[in-house]
């Protein structure tokens, strides 16, 4: 069987984590078969437990975050006959496959929807914690901000610095409501279900949120202007559906690989135009055949669109 | 009967004479594995005022706390007025009439009088209304009785003379007709005692009982009916107080004779050891508490200092002992000491300076050490205690401590039992053994036989004059002039920070003491 | 002062609590629809079952040994320090500026370095709390939370902008050269001919941890230092009469306590995880009170609860790893644990006192 | 650098985080002015949070879930009056305890129930506080100046803000002003005084430890409810230690409690609303403006608060017979 092994944040961490859960439930009901999954709590878990599931046999076995990069370098050698899947980092072992989103990317095309979108010429950018991640989200974003209107304000809060930043709604309604009094009207948020507390916010304040990671738009119907999809579920399930014959190698789930993207349903269809479609699409187009080529925060740290 | 039925009392019939306010019989209770109270009855007739003696820890404070529904005893009946009445908690207890003076009063520190003596007693749920009322029968009470105190005062700021007061108003506020006092005069001055014990006159001529509890045999002899005797939780007398005699009450209570005076040689002063000049202190609220202070002190003399608690004699023990800081010169044999910032008791100790604090319990001892982690308080470094550079010799330390229960006579001589669990007698006892066995050049005591049994108070007082014939110095402050006049060689009273003369003890008196120490100079 | 036996007292009150912890927890696990009584088993075989479920039960264990003593250190000088989980993650921080910056040729050498590094940054930390509570007079408490979070901000803004190399996803920083790397418990047992499983995190830091507690009784019950710091815990008043400084008890208290609780990132940081993460600490801080409350604040207690901690974590993985039930029913369980053990005591206290008494009267 | 709309915003923002830290903070006071001490408030707001979502997410009624917070509160405050007043058990380790059990159970049972990971569904409409407008506000809110501070800032607030609010004077007139408060504040200050006036202590710290969870009951429910729609995991987010340190902050007074947590709210609201501060060359970072707050209050307490007096018989069970 193939099997899950979650990190720290827990599998219903309205995240990536919570996405890769969507994707074992869909090849679970499409396939009927069954799969293992683990939920980490502590940093001394992750060679424990990607170890003792390696040994139940499970095959292959996907792993969230880069948080396990140390970890399989580790642990994967040991079983060489074992596919190891990697969400959200790259490991260099025979028998694994590295799983790269380009947030950047998809955060782009959302970020010119929200500069389309709004009329005051400012949006907001609400992330978890002041990390990596968080900011490439935020880079991308903002780029895609700047390329519609070049002298936007993107105003960009963190949540917090403790494990806390990820699960409160209440500091993310306030972050929120702080940005819209300083005029934004569109707020992407990135935080997990701190997030959930900025849509909220968004709802109630009659303006447009942008959800993250799996489709949010159902959320608030017609509230959400779109939601920046990381199909982590697609990368979960297309492993779970190879299963052992799963390829190893570094993946990079871009927007021409469709591994990140823009949400559009019946929820949010009123909210995007035609034009707006058609602009994100070309940018998509360009971005997905390498024309146009958004900064990637990894390659030097720095942001050109906004300061954090 | 109709005053008993709105005040809820469980009343049946019982066979004892309706003469008698109380009767106890065959109370028991045990803490643990300590009996405090053993099968004891006794009896007190209505409008009397009847005295209980008996050693440190005989069980006087339990059987009274049973009385009044504190504790619960294990067994035995109470009647009030020939009926008998469970008493089961405090409630019932006020109820039935009964008011107690503790020991350890029971007050809230940062509450005002009134709002102290209305606290169980409010009238109603609103405290405005109940606050006027009681205000007025506040003042009733205070003209009635002379016991004034400021209702608006906060508890903590007032004398523990005055706080005793807002103890009795609390008691005849709730309309007691049966009041029992723990030790009462044990914090008072001669001038407060005898203010009290007119009261207590006052309240028996009105038909009132009162239970007085006391170490102090004159007292007994002064004010009791009858007085009853106890030892080791049981009673072992009881008898009219005109028909004994102090000698025959010490012996019923400690088991053997004892010396109710003290028997010293007169002094042969020799080398100044204590030059005191212009000391000043001011405490944390910056008010000066000591005015100019200058004394001398020799070897083998001791000084008393006379003086209504609160004139700044505690200051004046407290700033030579290290504890508290001030201005002015002080000498010890000829040497200056530092009262700045760099002054602790640690620097005193070690100049030879030893301290019997007025409060044992708070200053003195730590509760909750062992008495053996008690001797070595304050001589943690003494070499003697010492294993090896950072380590202290604990059993070094026990063996030190069997050694001074013994030679001081403390009870029960367990070094591991905690402070606590010793009777206040004891606990005295255990300073007093740890301060005055290293024959310091100057001893300071303070208030050294307070809420001490009779016993004790010989064995400590015999002490004090043998560190004096030893030739060492003594500074002693007590508020018992009977303690002063009777150890002192010299007498210096205090008043408001000052020192108000120096008296002979063979040559002043009591009247002449107590004008000095209300500020009346001559 | 009951006629309660001492060993009964320390033995076995507890263990009822224990039981009865482990009945009502029981009974939740039941009420979630799974079989307690396998889940149970599953815990202690997992836990204590195998060298590799004591390793991690050790591995936890170390670091609410050094937490605990850390709260007990000050709560027996009267001081509630809360700031432990701020402390150690200072102390991570000391750790890793010593096997990052300095390259160690052994890692005896290495090890010394960073008891030393993580010590003095975990004391650092605690010394502003405990000055301002010295000097001015503001509650420790407040301070050692207000701190907590701090910390977590500058270990948030050190290793995302100075500490992570140069390029990595990981909030965390470069690994510790491999000479920094600590003796396994294996290899430490290996030595004595003892086998031990070799997939565990348990490390030489255990060996710290026990003299520490070592250390702890001594200093507590043996020193000066600690002889004045427990009369200042039970009455400052009494002890500025004995000459004991309270504003140097109070620093002294809370740079042991802090240190402690800096120690504790030898294991994590230097032993486990061979690099400085974002979250090392993990609410250890708090364990560590839970853990000395329990312990009564002796070094005995505190390593004994530390264990029980320790078995709840290991067992709780395992219980993850095998079953459905949700890692929250571990809080729970710990909740229980604490609660009855700790909090709740009396109630079997009581009752056992009275047998005692009455199987005494039956035999006078 | 900050005009007078911002200034109302961030006033406005205040008042809603220190809500919740309020009520707290008064629940503490209570039971800490009676010897009680609490270390569970953040237990109890989210066991509160918890059931006061769940109720309202499944009847659709917000003051029924209102009701349910309280409900699971108080379940938290008993557990806590057992260990500290009847059992004589440590305080701090059950509050500790508390705070555990709070953790784990709302989550076990959040899912449990609902299947969402511990979250309640998201509440709407009548589950959930909207803003209620105080009279005139629309009439005030063209007047300059104190327009805006009526009708954006003061107006506009949902019922437990003013409920809040009103607590502070209902607080200090319980406490001073009736016969309960007396008895209250003399069994945090000696009990064995309020014993031997006849009055069950025991009684007393029961019914202020029932106010406590009364009290931290509208907190959760507030959060939940209030400011956001809905339970989400450990929401309370360490909010119970925040108003624990207001209340010592706030030397155990109801009125003191008030400016202590609208200082927190206001630090937190200032915090929120400048991410990051440029001066000049300098650009302060997004994690020292987060931990701004903390650093404030600490130099807050040590410049201008000073010393602060516990209530003297507080954390100690009362023992008549050792
Ligand atoms: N609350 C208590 N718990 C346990 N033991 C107690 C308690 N109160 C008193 N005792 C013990 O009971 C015995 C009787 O104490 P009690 O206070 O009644 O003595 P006392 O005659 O009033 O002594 P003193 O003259 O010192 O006031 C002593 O051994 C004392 O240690
Ligand atoms: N002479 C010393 N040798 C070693 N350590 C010392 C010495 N003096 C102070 N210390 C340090 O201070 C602690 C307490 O020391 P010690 O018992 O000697 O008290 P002290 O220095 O006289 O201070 P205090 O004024 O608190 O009594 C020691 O355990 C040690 O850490
Ligand atoms: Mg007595
Ligand atoms: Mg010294």
């Amino acid at each position: 069987d193939p099997a899950l092994i979650f990190d720290l944040g827990g599998k219903f961490d309205k995240s990536f984590n919570e996405s890769a859960y969507e994707g074992a439930q869909r090849w679970a009901k499409e396939t009927g078969g069954s799969y293992k999954e683990l939920e980490m709590q502590s940093e001394a878990q992750r060679e424990q437990f990607v170890r003792r599931m390696a040994e139940t046999g499970a095959n292959p076995i996907v792993v969230m975050s880069f948080s396990n990069i140390e970890t399989l370098n580790t642990v994967a050698p040991d079983f060489p006959d074992t596919k190891f899947v990697l969400i959200d980092g790259v490991v260099e072992q025979p028998n694994v496959r590295s799983v790269m989103f380009a947030e950047h990317e998809g955060s782009y095309l959302v970020g010119m929807l929200a500069a389309m979108a709004s009329e005051s010429n400012t949006v907001g950018f609400i992330g978890g914690m002041d990390i990596p991640l968080i900011r490439q989200f935020g880079c991308g974003y903002a780029q895609g901000v700047k390329a519609v209107i070049p002298d936007a304000t993107v105003i960009a809060n963190m949540t917090g610095n403790t494990g806390a930043a990820w699960n409160d709604p209440v500091k993310g309604g306030e972050l929120a409501k702080s940005q819209i009094s300083q005029g934004a009207d569109v707020i992407f948020a990135a935080a997990g279900g701190t997030g959930m507390g900025v849509l909220q916010a968004a709802a109630d304040a009659d303006i447009l949120s942008i959800g993250v990671d799996s489709n949010q738009n159902h959320l608030h119907p017609g509230k959400v202007l779109t939601s920046m999809l990381k199909r982590v579920d697609n990368a979960v399930y297309e492993a779970f559906k190879a299963g052992d014959a799963v390829e190893t190698g570094a993946v990079n789930m871009n927007l021409a690989a469709q591994g990140v993207g823009y949400a559009l349903d019946e929820n949010n269809k009123d909210l995007i135009s035609e034009d707006m479609m058609t602009a994100v699409d070309a940018a998509a187009a360009k971005i997905a055949s390498g024309e146009l080529i958004v900064h990637d925060y990894y390659t030097d740290n720095t942001c050109p669109a906004v300061s954090f | 009967m109709a005053a008993v039925e709105s005040s809820g009392r469980q009343e049946i019939a019982a066979p004892a004479s309706a003469s008698l306010a109380i009767e106890l019989r065959g109370i028991s209770k045990a803490f643990g594995p300590v009996q405090a109270n053993k099968d004891i009855s006794i009896q007190v007739a209505k409008g009397s005022i009847h005295g209980i003696i008996g050693e440190n820890g005989a069980g006087k404070s339990t059987l009274m706390s049973i009385l009044y529904g504190f504790y619960k005893a294990d067994a035995g009946e109470i009647y009030i007025s020939g009926n008998l009445t469970p008493i089961p908690d405090s409630q019932s207890a006020i109820r039935a009439g009964i008011g107690m003076v503790f020991q350890h009063f029971k007050l809230v520190q940062n509450f005002t009088v009134l709002e102290n003596v209305i606290l169980g007693a409010e009238g109603g749920a609103l405290l405005r209304g109940a606050m006027a009322k009681a205000r007025k029968s506040l003042a009733d009470l205070a003209r009635e009785y002379e016991l004034d105190v400021d209702p608006d005062a906060v508890v903590e700021d007032l004398s523990v003379g005055h706080q005793q007061r807002v103890e009795i108003l609390k008691a005849l506020y709730r309309q007691a007709d049966i009041l029992i006092l723990d030790e009462p005069t044990g914090v008072l001055t001669p001038a407060e005692a005898d203010q009290l014990f007119r009261i207590l006159n006052g309240l028996r001529d009105q038909g009132k009982t009162v239970i007085l509890i006391t170490h102090k045999l004159r007292e007994i002899m002064e004010i009791t009916d009858t007085v009853s005797v106890m030892r080791r939780g049981q009673m072992t007398a009881t008898v009219k107080t005109a028909d004994t005699s102090p000698e025959e009450l010490a012996e019923l209570m400690v088991g053997r004779k004892v010396l109710l005076s003290v028997e010293k040689a007169p002094a042969t002063p020799g080398e100044m050891v204590l030059e005191v000049e212009g000391l000043r202190v001011r405490d944390d609220a910056g008010v000066e508490r000591l005015k100019g202070v200058s004394l001398t002190i020799r070897a083998g003399e001791i000084l008393g200092i006379a003086g209504v608690a609160g004139n700044g004699q505690s200051e004046l023990l407290e700033v030579l002992a290290g504890i508290a800081r001030g201005e002015g010169t002080v000498r010890l044999n000829g040497q200056e000491i530092a009262l700045n910032a760099t002054a602790d008791g640690q620097s005193r100790r070690a100049r030879g300076i030893a301290h019997v604090p007025e409060d044992r319990q708070h200053l003195g001892l730590i509760m909750d050490f062992s008495a053996w982690e008690n001797v070595a308080f304050g001589y943690h470094h003494a070499p003697e205690y010492q294993r090896s550079g950072l380590l202290m010799d604990n059993d070094a330390i026990r063996a030190d401590t069997v050694d001074k229960m013994e030679r001081y006579d403390v009870r029960p001589p367990i070094p591991t039992l905690a402070s606590k669990n010793f009777s206040g007698g004891n606990q005295q006892k255990l300073v007093v053994a740890r301060e005055m066995d290293r024959n310091p050049e100057l001893l300071l005591v303070g208030q050294p036989t307070r809420g001490v049994d009779i016993g004790a108070i010989e064995f400590i007082h015999k002490q004090i004059v043998a560190l004096r014939d030893a030739g060492k110095a003594v500074l002693l402050v007590s508020v018992e002039l009977d303690e002063i006049m009777s150890l002192s060689d010299r007498i210096a009273v205090m008043f408001d920070g000052r020192i108000m003369g120096e008296r002979d003890p063979k040559i002043t008196n009591e009247r002449e003491l107590g004008l000095l120490m209300a500020g009346v100079v001559k | 002062m009951t006629a309660m036996p001492k060993w009964a007292d320390a033995i076995l009150v507890p263990l009822i609590s224990l039981l009865i912890a482990f009945i009502i927890s029981g009974l939740v696990i039941l009420a979630i629809g799974e079989d307690p009584v396998a889940a149970m088993k599953l815990m202690v075989t997992g836990a204590l079952g195998s060298t590799y479920g004591w390793g991690y039960t050790l591995y936890y264990a170390t670091n609410f040994i050094f937490t605990g003593l850390a709260v007990s250190v000050a709560f027996q000088a009267g001081l509630f320090n809360i700031g432990g989980e701020g402390q150690a993650t200072l102390g991570g921080l000391g750790v890793a500026l010593a096997c990052l910056f300095i390259p160690w040729p052994h890692w005896s050498l290495a090890l010394i370095a960073a008891v030393f590094a993580s010590a003095l940054f975990g004391a650092a930390w605690a010394a502003i709390p405990a000055y301002l509570q010295a000097k001015r007079g503001s509650h420790v408490v407040i301070t050692t939370i207000m701190f907590n979070f701090i910390a977590s901000a500058l270990l948030v803004y050190l290793l995302v902008n100075v500490l992570r190399p140069e390029g990595a996803l990981d909030s965390a920083s470069a690994r510790f050269g491999d000479a920094m790397r600590l003796p396994r418990l294996n290899d430490i047992l290996a030595l004595v001919g003892i086998p031990f499983n070799n997939r565990n995190p348990a490390n030489i830091s255990l060996l710290i941890a026990l003299a520490s507690c070592v250390g702890v009784w001594l200093l507590m019950w043996r020193t000066r230092l600690g002889y004045q710091l427990r009369a200042f815990g039970k009455s400052e008043k009494a002890s500025v009469y004995a000459g004991i400084n309270p504003v140097r008890m109070t620093m002294y208290a809370m740079l042991i306590s802090g240190g402690l609780s800096g120690m504790m990132a030898i294991n994590t940081v230097m032993g486990e995880a061979g690099r400085l993460l974002l979250n090392s600490v993990e609410g250890a801080g708090f364990i560590g009170i839970a853990v000395a409350l329990m312990g009564r604040s002796h070094p005995v207690g505190v390593l004994l609860a530390a264990l029980l901690f320790g078995f709840l974590y290991q067992g709780g993985a395992e219980l993850a790893l095998w079953t459905s039930i949700p890692r929250e029913l571990i809080i729970v369980i710990q909740a229980l644990v604490i609660l009855f053990t700790g909090a709740l005591d009396d109630m079997v206290r009581r009752p056992v006192a009275g047998l005692f008494l009455l199987f005494q009267k039956g035999k006078a | 650098m900050m005009d007078f709309a911002t200034l109302i915003q961030i006033l406005d923002s205040s008042i809603r985080l220190a809500t919740p830290l309020l009520f707290a903070c008064l629940a503490g006071l209570f039971s800490e002015r009676a010897g009680v001490f609490d270390i569970g408030l953040e237990g109890k707001m989210l066991a509160a949070a918890f059931l006061s979502g769940s109720v309202a997410a499944v009847t659709g009624s917000v003051w029924l879930g209102v009701l349910a917070g309280i409900f699971a509160s108080l379940l938290m405050a008993g557990i806590h009056g057992l260990a500290a007043i009847t059992f004589r058990g440590n305080q701090l380790i059950s509050g500790v305890a508390i705070n555990f059990l709070a953790s784990g159970l709302t989550v076990l049972l959040g899912q449990n129930w609902f299947g969402l990971g511990g979250r309640t569904p998201a509440l709407t409409g009548d589950a959930r506080f909207g803003p209620i407008t105080l009279p005139f506000a629309d009439v005030i809110a063209p007047l300059p100046f104190i327009g805006p501070i009526y009708a954006e800032m003061i107006s506009g607030h949902s019922a437990l803000v003013y409920i809040a609010i009103a607590c502070v004077p209902a607080s200090a007139w319980l406490l001073y002003r009736t016969r309960f408060g007396l008895r209250l504040r003399a069994v945090g200050e000696n009990p064995a005084a309020v014993d031997t006036a006849g009055v069950s202590v025991t009684g007393i710290r029961y019914a202020a430890v029932a106010i406590c969870g009364v009290l931290c009951g509208l907190a959760g429910a507030y959060l939940a409810l209030g400011l956001a729609a809905g339970f989400g995991k450990e929401m309370t987010a360490g909010r119970g230690y925040i108003a624990l340190a207001a209340l010592i902050f706030a030397k155990w007074r109801p009125w003191y409690a008030l400016g202590a947590t609208l200082l927190f709210g206001f630090l937190e609201a200032v915090g929120n609303r400048f991410p990051s501060i440029e001066f000049g060359v300098i650009t302060l970072p997004a994690q020292f403006m987060q931990a701004l707050p903390y650093v404030l209050t600490v130099v807050i307490l040590a410049g201008f608060i000073g010393k602060a007096t516990p209530p003297r018989a507080g954390g100690e069970p009362y023992i008549k017979e050792r």
